[in-house]
């Protein structure tokens, strides 16, 4: 079946065609036409999938052009890591395309919204099939032009089409990087295909500085793509596309595609510990970094898109501690949960119109379905076995331990408390406690099978997925995955250790405990700790027969107790709890404008400058033909001179 | 300081000045006469340079057609010298200075640049002193010329033909006075 | 008899007088004037270095008259050009022609 | 047969044709057909070609060479001028321009580009390059009726009469110093100078000579003309400058700079590599700030002056072999863009950006087409302009000009800026009503004389109640159907140059030998 695979990027293709060219009756049908395309295409994927891990290989390359000795190449390939992120690709494409049957119902662009998914999984099955980096490079741009085109699918909003430029502009900063590191390597090796570059560079043949340049300057593009600091800001502005998209695109595919691009060329990376260390670097600072801010965001799809950067950072410092199999089991288990906890948002922005946390609440009644898969979803992010988070944050934990640099496992056990921490607010804030707007909360109710289907069997997976991975199984998962590297390459693989499972449960119970605390108003606050002091006392009363002496020793013990606990309570407890919140917002509100001021003023102050400079240079343009003359012949006469000079 | 010499010295001044005049006498008319005189000077160095056919027909084109159809452009276009208007508008200021910067100060030294380059160059090249080889006849008698203005260079001229016609054409489409209908 | 280095010299400043008069004159007329000093002291150039350097090879003289004949149809041009100028403005000021800018 | 018309034969067929408009429109009032009659002579010309391809040599004296660069250049031209006639012929129809004169001199400007193509002899490119530009001046002016024609043709020709005083000038050093101005023997001359460095008589050749060349290209600082004609113009005439002059003036300085002197590399590398990096730079930020699509497109064609120019400064075969393959990218991106924008000035009477505003609700086919060529001329695959740019980048790299490939690419990131205004203006803004000046005719400079006017334009104009002229979008002018074949042309080469490239390198691989 293997020999198969190039038919997964078929079926959406043709999908899109026909959409394109399609007459009258059928254009009305162009959303069971791609929705039946990308399940043809997960059908294959799986057989695929199946037959790769039975140890199938296939590729086929051809000759596309010639430029003088140098061969462009062009082909596709199926290992395990393309094999596995196909059927990922498929699976949440498929989910989404069925969501939206029912989000997308009515929408002015429903048409041209199907045409582009199409289009954009067809892009990513590309990108994920290739085996060449100019190949990589052509599918690359296109998802990138899918996701500018979808982020502004409501164009006729300002704000919308400033968000997709953003993105398209952002990444575009990235992909110069990649581009020159391709041509790098291009250049050292007259070859663009993925498996002679490796051997190439395994066999010595290319300096370690070479490698080191390459490997960045392609790190570069996956900062961008993948939304890493210091290019991670166009991702939360993309939200403003359709949340079905969010799903896909900004949250399980294409920015997934930077991680991807490393994990592909891990054999490059791993020869050369600079890059690795900078890539686990950026993915370690921006795992904290987004997390913060993830804990004061309001809008219910800001918090999952920094949560998205975040989780990036994860298998970035996976990968770069050496682990390939930490980084792309994070980046499988992460589709599922992410997406689904997108799709899950919008099933909630469906039913009560808005994106903001505060006017939620109280969800849980009404959308008991939403709710429950929602929060499979954020406990197999935040960490809890056995769902799919738990092991797959297990491995980068773990290689991050093992790693030279202890430093980021430490960093990265702090973001996964804020992890938990965050999305359990998330989910009280939505679906628990009062309702805070009445009227938007009356009218929630679940929107039928066509939203509910999609979050089911996403809930599954997110439930489930780890499994693959987990050490109750040997590492099934580890083993297939190293079969996607030429055998030379140096795989650090770490053998469990007790300790950082510990931790993580503990950070992961931690956070949502805390965050439970603070926002649900459980245990921690005051009221509930004198209902948990409340038994005692009882118990003590019934014990002793009362005695007026020591009926009045208790009841002025009781009352003393009170008053202490009532301080320790008020002083000691609350200071902790309120100084640990305090100090995280406070810090989140620090990376926040952090953020805002300084890394998008960067972005737009860059921006302003060239435009600011072009307005200058205007100037210069007098429209006096005289003028022209003159700065026509002096930049003559001035190099003439010049260069007579010089000699 | 034989004649010959002598007569260069005469030629080129005279020349010179004429072109001097051309861009400065306040009479548009008499520059277009000054440019003749000037032409004609050079044709009194193509004169010196034995090249007597070249002197012809730079009498012939530049003082016969060109200077005329000048006159004739001077008369037609029946505008007198330009006066100096009003300064460039005020919002480009930047621009503006430029522009006033470029105006005056820089033509006299991308001029004077250009000239003084060259002439530095040529002293310090073979150039300067160099004297006239024997002279052969062949190469630069009319017969010469003619023999291989239509040989080896039939093509550039045919293509110049098309050049006329190509110019004639455009001038006479643009300068056609076009009916008010 | 003349040095090499005195016409090379003369046409230099007659270039570079043209220049001046095409960077400074806002006359078209004059510019186009200007212009056609600048052609002449290309054709001395040429027919000094096609006398002194390549004596019996023609090519010098052929590209004087090429020159010329060239500057003829640019001059018949520009002053229709010029002409079309003058019917819309009153004058030939090209510092006046500036609605193209920026 | 040293001096046979046969390897003359596409310039013949096209000076053929030219006399035959010209006769056809003196003869005829009505001139009917006489747009298919121009089409007709870059066809003829191309098929010419064909003949000509199977006899390579030199002809004529030396002064004719046909060879692959040739070949490849006159068939950039050819078609470069049919897609141009294709573009004027709804134009001309609209605008006050004398038909039978402007096709005439449209066509030889085309003899005129592809005799500078042909030859390696300096007499013969420059005399090619003079009937190109006086055509275009007379060209640019040729709306007699509008300021701003008249303006950009009294600015182009006074520019260029005097950078062609110093071309010459350069020319006459560059015979002093070799003796002769036939290129491989300027070559030859310069092989056996030992101190090429420290011979500054040609070191100011060099500067001069580059000069003449790099204005027609748009250099900068040599670029100033640029955008004032462009946007003063008759658009096709535009698209004209853009695509056909400044390919074949990049014909004649390859062949200059490869056959003339490439034992002065070492003078001319480093000045032109400064160049090519100011000229992409200062292009992209000026086109930043314009509002007319025409003059952005100036500035567009600047920057794209520059990313051409990098192929000749890096000057390896390769390099050489991406020059050419983007020059033919570059050909039909761009006519493809215009023919976008003279349909959107027909419909709308403006050609500010602000003219497309709507378009991708009005004209989603012409929308479309519009961003493919933008994204073809920011080069983003898969397109013909994303395979020129990265054939260049390639040859860059390879040749350790990795800073140059460098500012390229950030280069292009800026580039994105600008054309994406006007995508935005395509899809981000509601429609503009037609242009109030559409029905009553007569006040915009956009107006053609009353009689014409009466006789072009359907009677549903002359008709429309105040209703229907809200009610957008109702195309007050049937769509043309040469400008959407321009469209569909360009757009299939575009694609065809960036998803099957294999051909076209065979074919500039050959070409950029110059042999």
């Amino acid at each position: 079946m293997a020999q198969w695979a190039w038919l997964v990027a078929l079926f959406p293709l043709l999908a899109f065609a026909l959409m394109e060219v399609a007459p009258g009756r059928l254009r009305l049908r162009r959303d069971t036409l791609g929705t039946v395309a990308v399940a043809a295409s997960f059908v294959v994927s799986l057989a695929v999938l199946v037959d790769v891990w039975a140890g199938a290989r296939a590729a086929a390359s051809w000759q596309w052009a010639q430029v003088g000795p140098v061969q462009i190449p062009m082909g596709w390939q199926v290992d395990p890591l393309s094999a596995v992120m196909l059927v990922v690709v498929n699976l949440v494409s498929l989910m989404v395309h069925v969501f939206s049957l029912s989000y997308m119902e009515g929408d002015v662009r429903y048409g041209r919204y199907y045409a582009i998914l199409s289009l954009f999984t067809f892009s990513m099955l590309g990108l994920l099939l290739v085996d060449n980096f100019l190949g990589l490079f052509i599918f690359w741009e296109l998802v990138g032009l899918c996701s500018f085109v979808l982020i502004g699918h409501w164009y006729e909003e300002k704000a919308n089409s400033n968000a997709a430029m953003k993105a398209f502009l952002t990444t575009r900063v990235g992909d110069v990087a990649m581009l020159i590191g391709i041509l790098v390597l291009f250049a050292h090796l007259g070859t663009l295909k993925y498996g002679d570059i490796w051997s190439a560079a395994q066999s010595g043949q290319l300096s370690l500085d070479v490698i080191t340049t390459a490997s960045l300057l392609l790190f570069g593009g996956a900062i961008g793509k993948s939304a890493q600091f210091p290019l991670h800001v166009w991702l939360p502005d993309a939200m403003a596309g359709p949340t079905p998209v969010s799903a896909l695109i900004h949250a399980a595919t294409m920015v997934a595609a930077g991680v991807y691009l490393v994990a592909r060329a891990f054999p490059l990376f791993s020869l050369s510990p600079t890059a690795l260390y900078w890539v686990a670097v950026t993915g370690g600072f921006t795992a904290i970094f987004a997390a913060t801010i993830a804990v004061v965001q309001d809008d219910i799809k800001k918090v999952l898109a920094y949560s998205t950067i975040s989780q990036l950072g994860y298998m970035f410092l996976g990968l770069g501690a050496g682990s390939l199999v930490a980084g792309s089991f994070h980046l499988v288990t992460q589709a599922f949960f992410k997406s689904l906890l997108f799709l899950a948002a919008g099933s909630v922005i469906h039913a009560v119109h808005t994106q903001n946390l505060h006017e939620m609440g109280g969800l849980y009644p009404r959308m008991k379905w939403t709710a429950w898969t929602w929060m499979i979803g954020a406990l197999s992010m935040a960490g809890i076995p056995p769902l799919a988070g738990f092991w797959s944050k297990d491995e980068v934990l773990l290689a991050a331990y093992r790693s030279p640099y202890p430093i980021l496992f430490w960093l990265a056990l702090v973001a996964a408390f804020l992890t938990a921490f965050y999305i359990t607010r998330a989910t009280w804030l939505a679906f628990f406690g009062t309702a805070r707007d009445e009227q938007r909360a009356r009218h929630a109710h679940e929107s039928g099978w066509r939203m509910q289907l999609p979050l089911g069997v996403l809930a599954l997976l997110a439930a489930g997925a780890g499994l693959l991975g987990a050490s109750w199984f040997g590492h099934p998962f580890t083993h297939f995955i190293a079969g996607s590297v030429p055998a030379g390459t140096h795989l650090a693989e770490p053998e469990p250790a007790g300790l950082v499972q510990g931790l993580a449960l503990l950070a992961a119970v931690a956070g949502i405990a805390v965050a439970g605390g603070i926002y649900g108003g459980g245990w921690v606050s005051r009221a509930s700790l004198i209902r948990a002091g409340r038994p005692l006392y009882v118990l003590l009363k019934r014990k002793y027969f009362v005695d007026e002496l020591y009926g009045w020793v208790f009841v002025k013990g009781t009352v003393a107790l009170s008053w202490l606990t009532g301080a320790f309570d008020r002083y000691i407890v609350d200071g902790i709890v309120n100084a640990v919140g305090w100090l995280g917002v406070q810090l989140a509100y620090a990376t926040g404008d952090f953020d805002q001021a300084v890394i998008d003023g960067a972005v737009n102050g860059v921006g302003q400058a060239v435009e600011g400079g072009g307005r200058l240079l205007r100037r210069a343009q007098t429209g006096y033909v005289s003028t022209y003359l003159v700065t026509l012949a002096t930049a003559v006469v001035a190099v003439l001179i010049l260069l007579v000079l010089r000699r | 300081m034989n004649t010959t010499l002598l007569a260069f010295f005469i030629v080129a001044f005279i020349s010179l000045v004429a072109a001097w005049r051309v861009i400065t006498d306040p009479s548009i008319l008499h520059a277009g006469l000054w440019m003749g005189l000037s032409f004609v000077g050079v044709a009194g160095i193509f004169l010196l340079l034995e090249a007597e056919f070249l002197a012809g027909v730079q009498v012939l084109v530049y003082v016969g057609a060109i200077t005329t159809i000048i006159l004739f452009g001077i008369m037609l276009s029946d505008v007198g010298e330009v006066r100096v208007g009003p300064e460039p508008p005020g919002w480009v200021q930047a621009g503006a200075a430029w522009h006033r910067g470029l105006r005056h100060a820089f033509p006299l030294l991308v001029a004077a640049g250009f000239a003084g380059t060259m002439l530095g160059l040529y002293t310090q090249s073979g150039w300067g002193q160099l004297r006239e080889r024997p002279l052969e006849l062949a190469g630069l008698s009319v017969g010469g010329i003619g023999r291989e203005l239509f040989s080896t260079f039939a093509l550039p001229f045919e293509i110049a033909s098309l050049v006329l016609l190509a110019a004639l054409l455009g001038a006479i489409v643009l300068a056609m006075r076009e009916e008010e209908r | 008899m003349i040095p090499l280095g005195y016409i090379l010299g003369f046409s230099a400043l007659l270039f570079g007088l043209g220049l001046y008069g095409a960077l400074t004159r806002r006359n078209a007329i004059r510019m186009v004037m200007s212009i056609e000093l600048m052609l002449n002291a290309v054709n001395v150039n040429f027919l000094a270095f096609s006398r002194y350097l390549n004596p019996g090879d023609p090519r010098g003289s052929i590209w004087a008259i090429f020159v010329m004949t060239v500057a003829a149809a640019e001059v018949a041009l520009g002053l229709a050009i010029i002409l079309m100028l003058s019917r819309r403005q009153d004058d030939i000021d090209v510092d006046k022609v500036h609605s193209l800018q920026g | 047969m040293a001096t046979s018309l046969l390897p003359l034969l596409p310039q013949l067929l096209l000076v053929l044709f030219a006399l035959a408009v010209l006769l056809y429109d003196l003869g005829n009032e009505d001139r009917p057909g006489l747009g298919s009659l121009a089409m007709l002579g870059p066809l003829a010309a191309l098929l010419g070609l064909g003949i000509v391809a199977g006899h390579p040599g030199e002809y004529w004296g030396r002064m004719l060479k046909v060879d692959s660069f040739s070949l490849f250049f006159q068939l950039l031209t050819y078609a470069g001028t049919f897609l141009v006639i294709l573009l004027s012929r709804d134009y001309v129809e609209r605008q006050p321009i004398h038909r039978g004169e402007f096709y005439t001199l449209i066509l030889l400007a085309g003899v005129g580009m592809s005799v500078m193509a042909s030859s390696a002899e300096l007499l013969m490119i420059y005399v090619g390059l003079e009937l190109m530009s006086l055509s275009s001046y007379a060209l640019v002016g040729m709306i007699k009726r509008q300021d701003q024609s008249i303006e950009a043709a009294l600015k182009y020709y006074l520019m260029g009469a005097v950078t062609s005083a110093i071309l010459l000038f350069g020319i006459s050093l560059l015979f002093g110093i070799t003796g002769t101005t036939y290129l491989p023997d300027i070559a030859s001359a310069l092989a056996l100078t030992k101190d090429i460095q420290g011979n500054l008589l040609l070191i100011a050749a060099v500067v001069f000579v580059l000069a003449g060349f790099g204005f027609k290209v748009s250099l900068v600082p040599l670029h100033m003309w640029t955008p004032d004609v462009y946007q003063g113009a008759p658009t096709p005439i535009t698209a004209f400058l853009a695509v056909g002059s400044k390919a074949a003036a990049f014909a004649g300085f390859i062949r200059l700079l490869a056959t003339g002197l490439p034992a002065a590399v070492s003078l001319w590398q480093p000045l032109l590599a400064l160049v090519a990096v100011v000229t992409m730079t200062y292009g992209n930020m000026t086109a930043l700030a314009q509002t007319n699509m025409k003059r952005m497109m100036g500035y567009s064609s600047i920057a794209q002056a520059g990313y051409i120019l990098t192929g000749l400064v890096v000057f390896t075969p390769d390099s050489l072999a991406a020059t050419l393959y983007y020059l033919l990218a570059y050909l039909f991106m761009n006519i493809g863009v215009f023919a976008c924008l003279i349909w959107v000035a027909n419909q709308q009477e403006s050609e500010e950006i602000a003219a497309f505003r709507g378009l991708g609700q009005r004209a989603p086919f012409y929308a479309v087409s519009l961003a493919i060529f933008f994204l073809s001329l920011v080069g983003i695959p898969p397109t013909g302009g994303f395979m020129g740019k990265f054939y260049l980048f390639f040859a860059a790299v390879q040749s350790h000009y990795v800073w140059l490939a460098v500012v390229m690419v950030i280069n292009s990131v800026i580039s994105l800026a600008y054309y994406y205004g006007v995508v935005r203006q395509m899809w981000l803004e509601p429609c503009l009503p037609a242009a109030p000046g559409a029905a009553a005719g007569g006040t915009s400079r956009w107006s053609m004389p009353a009689a014409r006017a009466s006789t072009s334009t359907p009677p549903a104009a002359a008709s429309s109640t105040p209703e229907k002229a809200q009610s957008w979008p109702e195309p007050t002018k049937p769509a043309s159907l040469a400008l959407g074949v321009a469209v569909v042309i360009s757009l299939l080469l575009v694609l065809l140059l960036g998803l099957y490239p294999q051909p076209f390198f065979e074919w500039v691989g050959k070409a950029a030998l110059l042999g």
